[in-house]
């Protein structure tokens, strides 16, 4: 039997949606760099010509059918990012990672349940994709600081997860998959899901969670943990913001004490997660619990 | 974006939402004007955007022109929790028989629509909710299908509403509904919702916009300028930073929502006190950096720590916005920098050149540096 | 093993929606006399007060909690229709039988989907309901032309289910389930569905479709009675329809020759299913295949 | 309910689909006017809601006013299919480079609004359908989420379109899709599209709104009364009647389209020829009963056949409608009747009291008198 990573490995055949932006090319070369398999792109009205190798095409229709990629990554500016999430769900791909940041939230609604319906994951949106060190990557994170392991990593924040995971390499533990599942309002992915498979991941043997203020996520992942066998590690960013601040994402606002640090803290404390205070703490509780 | 009550009550009236009689006063003279309207009988409403407006003193019944005038001398320049009165809403007194809470909102849990109605309105709709939460009916609406008659019903026969008042709780809601939608708003709310002797009536409003759609929504720039944010959230805002101003004296930059909050943390858990919340977002140019310094600095701070963990974002775009407020602007303050991930090393080499600048390597230790230097 | 009638039998429940209405309390009555269980009816604002000895309540939702339903009938008029079949969907009720005749087409768009996913069987809209002779009768339809027995009966039209029925029970043929799908445009059962369910039904030995003009459903039901084990009888209406005429139902409209009689009508036979060119004839051909 | 063409057209230009130049005349003097102002080159389109009217010369061409005259000359009064022409659209001549079909209808297998486009406009869309399959583009949009650009671009891959005119194109087709939605159509058509130098530019325009929701649409009711029905098509839609009137000498009435169709078939089957298609609908009236006999009687047919098998119908109230236009209305031909169902005795036993009718218990027995005694 084979160790597989969750959502996506080195079979994971990708197609860049907005392959020709700025972000689109400086990704894809990233991402090829990593070794990741990017089989298309797709630019409307380009299609037929080609960047970086990667042939290009007008629809993620014609891109599927022509390269059997299975996943995608989405690097759409904002106004045409939904229905580029609308498109690649009707193709039938089974993950779709959307980076975009700053998406209307009624947009977010309507893909939400497309993608629910035909069955795929969606990572994202406004996020920083997904990593399986050594096997793939599909994301913008700086992947240097990523190191094959058995530690599975899931983050409402990008930059922390790059932060929790470098002090993780630092002390010479890697990662098995790392997911940042984005910082808005509605997700694709919420903490639970992502749990349960790295409960069921042969890889992974400790997670880190990392959460936010904001929504009720966290606790609901927390009568979650109640029923898993690995050990989770968790980290809250917030404890300090004043309450009915905006706090830049449209996840982070304290709404009335209901989703406040504290009360995911004493959530997850309770379901005998330890949370670290600082992003060097956790690295240094995941590292005791290796060691047993 | 929140709107203020007044901006948002004409948009309810234009979606024939009943509204009370009223208008905007700049001045004890305007104010006089339409307190005579309504023969002194009126409300006064300060209208900044501040929770708990009423509590603090921000609404005020008057029974004569002249207590109103007096009112509006106290109103205007009246600091509610920062935030200085310089409008007053002038309203007819409603006669208010029992105040209802209606609104719609985006319950990410269930990735739907929720519209709540309650009939203990008036009140801090959580604080209901904590103590009575069987007065606060809920229902999901399906972002698939939108509002139907059935979600109506349900949520009225849920809330014990009076039968009497169903059509009628029915017409606000569903044109709250259509706000919403139309609007994209995160949040519209009525409360409270007053049943007068004329019938149901939105005696406050709020209307809460999703900054990420106002791009679809030309009209609501203007709008926009109107809002009180202080002139360095608006400049903020214009450069696309999350900017808030907090208490302390050690000023943040990041990169991220969630490394800014964590970096705020860190500095009070080394014994600091954060002056803002900053972050830049993902990918941000040198233009950006620029600016985010110069809005710190303005702002009277002891020290800067800029913490990034370039994904998106470059190391190097934002060491070379180091290099240009340093270069343009007079900055008196350390700044500490810790520059990790994307163009890491890139970064780091444009830094080298220059004085005036901490680099540090791990966030722990620049928080710690920022603090002290801030003492 | 007790033998069960397709969708609906003897212990189904009933809620009738629009139940004070001229309609809905007139075939209350009659379903009652018939011996349906019908527990509840709604009537929003009624909610409270009863008729004919059935408890009404304002909402499907408290209704289905208090009485237990699991099948509504809705005679609420079209203007209002769609959110009643909403309404039932949302309840969770396993049954929606929709009379009303006159809904607005994109509504009917709209809640099939509702239905689909919510798992439920919708009959109709624009139908006559269901019967099964004996046990049940959740509908409109002329009961004393039934006759318990072995035939079922499936129709796009309900006075020709009537007839057709009629002229079955007339030479001593009853049937197991009769089920009339409506004849708007979009409707909650296609004929597929529907001999799928006589195919596994036991009590069940003939199938009748009664078809007409318009759409491809009979020519889709033609290829997959080809596969079917038991034997259907065919009739088809509006061979004297011109072309480009409206004849009535949104349904009935022929579409430049496709969904024609005579291309239905070719469709079926091909399978090898006998047509009837009266409703005395498909009768007198069931009472054939019946003797064998 | 189909719309005419220049009342479509109407509608399509204020979603902002360019249509060409022109106007609706309803005399010589009229389209001498309108054509003087394109100096004479104008297209004459006989208003009529009727398919192949090109083919049956209702689209003529003129280059001259005075061949513009001449042709409406013809025109008027002209009968196309038994409809009469009243009115003409003269437009401007347009200098057409290709054309292209779009459309929007409502796909009955799939439960879902589809989307065509074709780059061989111009035709009959059923006739490039059959010979040209693969020119015809499809796209089915999921009535939960509507439309989105992306079931446009694989519209136009699909339909090899040219890349040069993806925008326009897709911008035609969300104004279609628009009016689509908003007017609850079953049908939206535009065909030829048509390629000139100033762009595209609805050529002809066809809206077919779904008679179910016309309750939802009172700007509609006007519309509908202008639209070409027969006068007694006109009087049957009012009561609520479906009336179709054909050729033969046989009235009908039934309950439900389906039974209408069998009871024609019957006719034809039994050597007949039937006058008309008439449904009374679900839960007919004694008034609506009464109405249908006026109607047929008044089409000049030798006998009359009323099927009646009552579910939701009461017979007994079919047969007091029965008497009541015996009573009222002058009959001098045979009526046999079949009535079963719902209230069958009480029905039966309100027409033993009537001479002229001939009550039969078989729809076969009943046609066949019905068909003997229009001999």
């Amino acid at each position: 039997m084979i160790f597989l990573s969750i959502i996506v490995d080195e079979n994971t055949k990708v197609v860049v949606q907005g392959i020709t932006g700025k972000q689109g090319s400086f990704h894809t070369q990233r991402m090829l760099s990593y070794g990741t398999k990017i089989v298309a792109g797709t630019s409307p009205g380009k299609g037929g010509s080609e960047i970086l190798g990667i042939p290009i095409y007008d629809t993620i229709e014609e891109a599927v059918k022509e390269s059997k990629a299975n996943t995608s990554i989405i690097f759409v500016p904002a106004p045409f990012a939904a229905d580029a999430v609308m498109e690649a769900a009707e193709a039938n791909l089974s993950v779709i990672v959307c980076i975009t940041e700053g998406i209307p939230v009624h947009d977010e609604l309507k893909f939400y349940w497309k993608v629910k319906e035909k069955g795929a994951i969606l990572v994202g949106p406004n996020c920083p994709g997904i990593i399986s060190p050594g096997k793939t990557h599909v994301g913008i994170m700086p992947t240097h600081v990523f190191k094959r392991g058995n530690v599975g990593v899931v983050s409402r924040s990008g930059t922390l997860t790059y932060q929790i995971s470098y002090n993780l390499t630092r002390l010479g533990i890697g990662q098995s998959t790392v997911i940042g599942i984005g910082g808005d309002r509605i997700t694709g992915l919420s903490f639970v899901e992502v749990l349960e498979m790295f409960e069921k991941d042969e890889e992974t043997e400790v997670v880190v969670m990392i959460g936010e203020i904001g929504g009720r996520d966290e606790e609901i992942a927390a009568e979650f943990i109640k029923d898993m066998s690995k050990p989770i590690v968790g980290y809250i960013a917030g404890l300090t913001a004043p309450p009915e601040k905006r706090m830049g994402h449209a996840g982070a606002i304290v709404e009335g004490g209901v989703g406040s640090a504290e009360s995911k803290i004493a959530a997850l404390k309770k379901s005998g997660v330890e949370v670290g205070k600082t992003p060097m703490e956790v690295a240094e509780i995941v590292a005791r619990k290796m060691k047993r | 974006m929140r709107l203020l009550e007044y901006q948002a009550k004409q948009i309810f009236k234009n979606y024939g939402i009943p509204i009370p009689k009223g208008e905007v006063a700049k001045s004890i003279e305007e104010v006089e004007k339409i307190a005579e309207k309504f023969n002194g009988k009126v409300v006064l409403k300060a209208q900044v955007l501040v929770g708990g407006r009423g509590k603090s003193g921000g609404v005020r019944k008057a029974t004569s022109v002249n207590e109103a005038k007096k009112i509006a001398t106290e109103l205007f320049g009246y600091n509610i929790k920062g935030h200085i009165v310089k409008k007053l809403l002038v309203e007819e007194m409603l006669e208010i028989k029992s105040e209802f809470y209606a609104g719609f909102t985006i319950d990410r849990s269930s990735k739907s629509i929720v519209a709540i109605l309650s009939t203990m309105g008036g009140m801090d709709v959580e604080e209901v909710a904590a103590k009575y939460p069987q007065k606060i009916a809920k229902q999901k609406i399906d972002p698939r299908w939108g509002l139907w008659d059935y979600n109506l019903r349900n949520l009225l026969k849920n809330s014990s509403s009076p039968k009497e008042l169903w059509s009628d709780l029915s017409d606000i809601l569903r044109k709250l509904y259509n706000i919403m939608i139309s609007y994209e708003a995160e949040l519209v709310e009525i409360n409270p919702l007053a049943l007068t002797p004329q019938g149901l009536v939105a005696a406050d409003a709020r209307l809460n916009i999703d900054d990420n759609a106002i791009f679809r929504k030309k009209e609501l720039f203007e709008m926009r300028e109107i809002t009180e944010e202080s002139e360095i959230e608006k400049e903020a805002i214009k450069f696309g930073l999350n900017y808030v101003q907090l208490k302390g004296n050690v000023g943040i930059i990041a990169n991220g929502a969630g490394m800014a909050m964590a970096t705020m943390d860190l500095i009070k858990i080394m014994g600091g006190e954060p002056a803002n919340f900053l972050d830049v977002g993902g990918g941000a140019s040198k233009e950006v950096v620029e600016k985010a310094i110069e809005i710190i600095t303005k702002s009277g701070v002891k020290s800067i720590f800029i913490n990034i963990f370039g994904g998106i974002t470059r190391c190097d775009e934002v060491a070379k916005g180091i290099v240009d407020a340093l270069n343009r602007q007079k900055i008196g303050i350390p700044i500490i920098v810790r520059l990790s991930g994307t163009n890491e090393e890139e970064g780091k080499n444009i830094l080298k050149k220059l004085k005036n600048i901490i680099v540090v390597n791990e966030m722990e230790e620049g928080a710690k540096i920022a603090v002290d230097l801030a003492r």
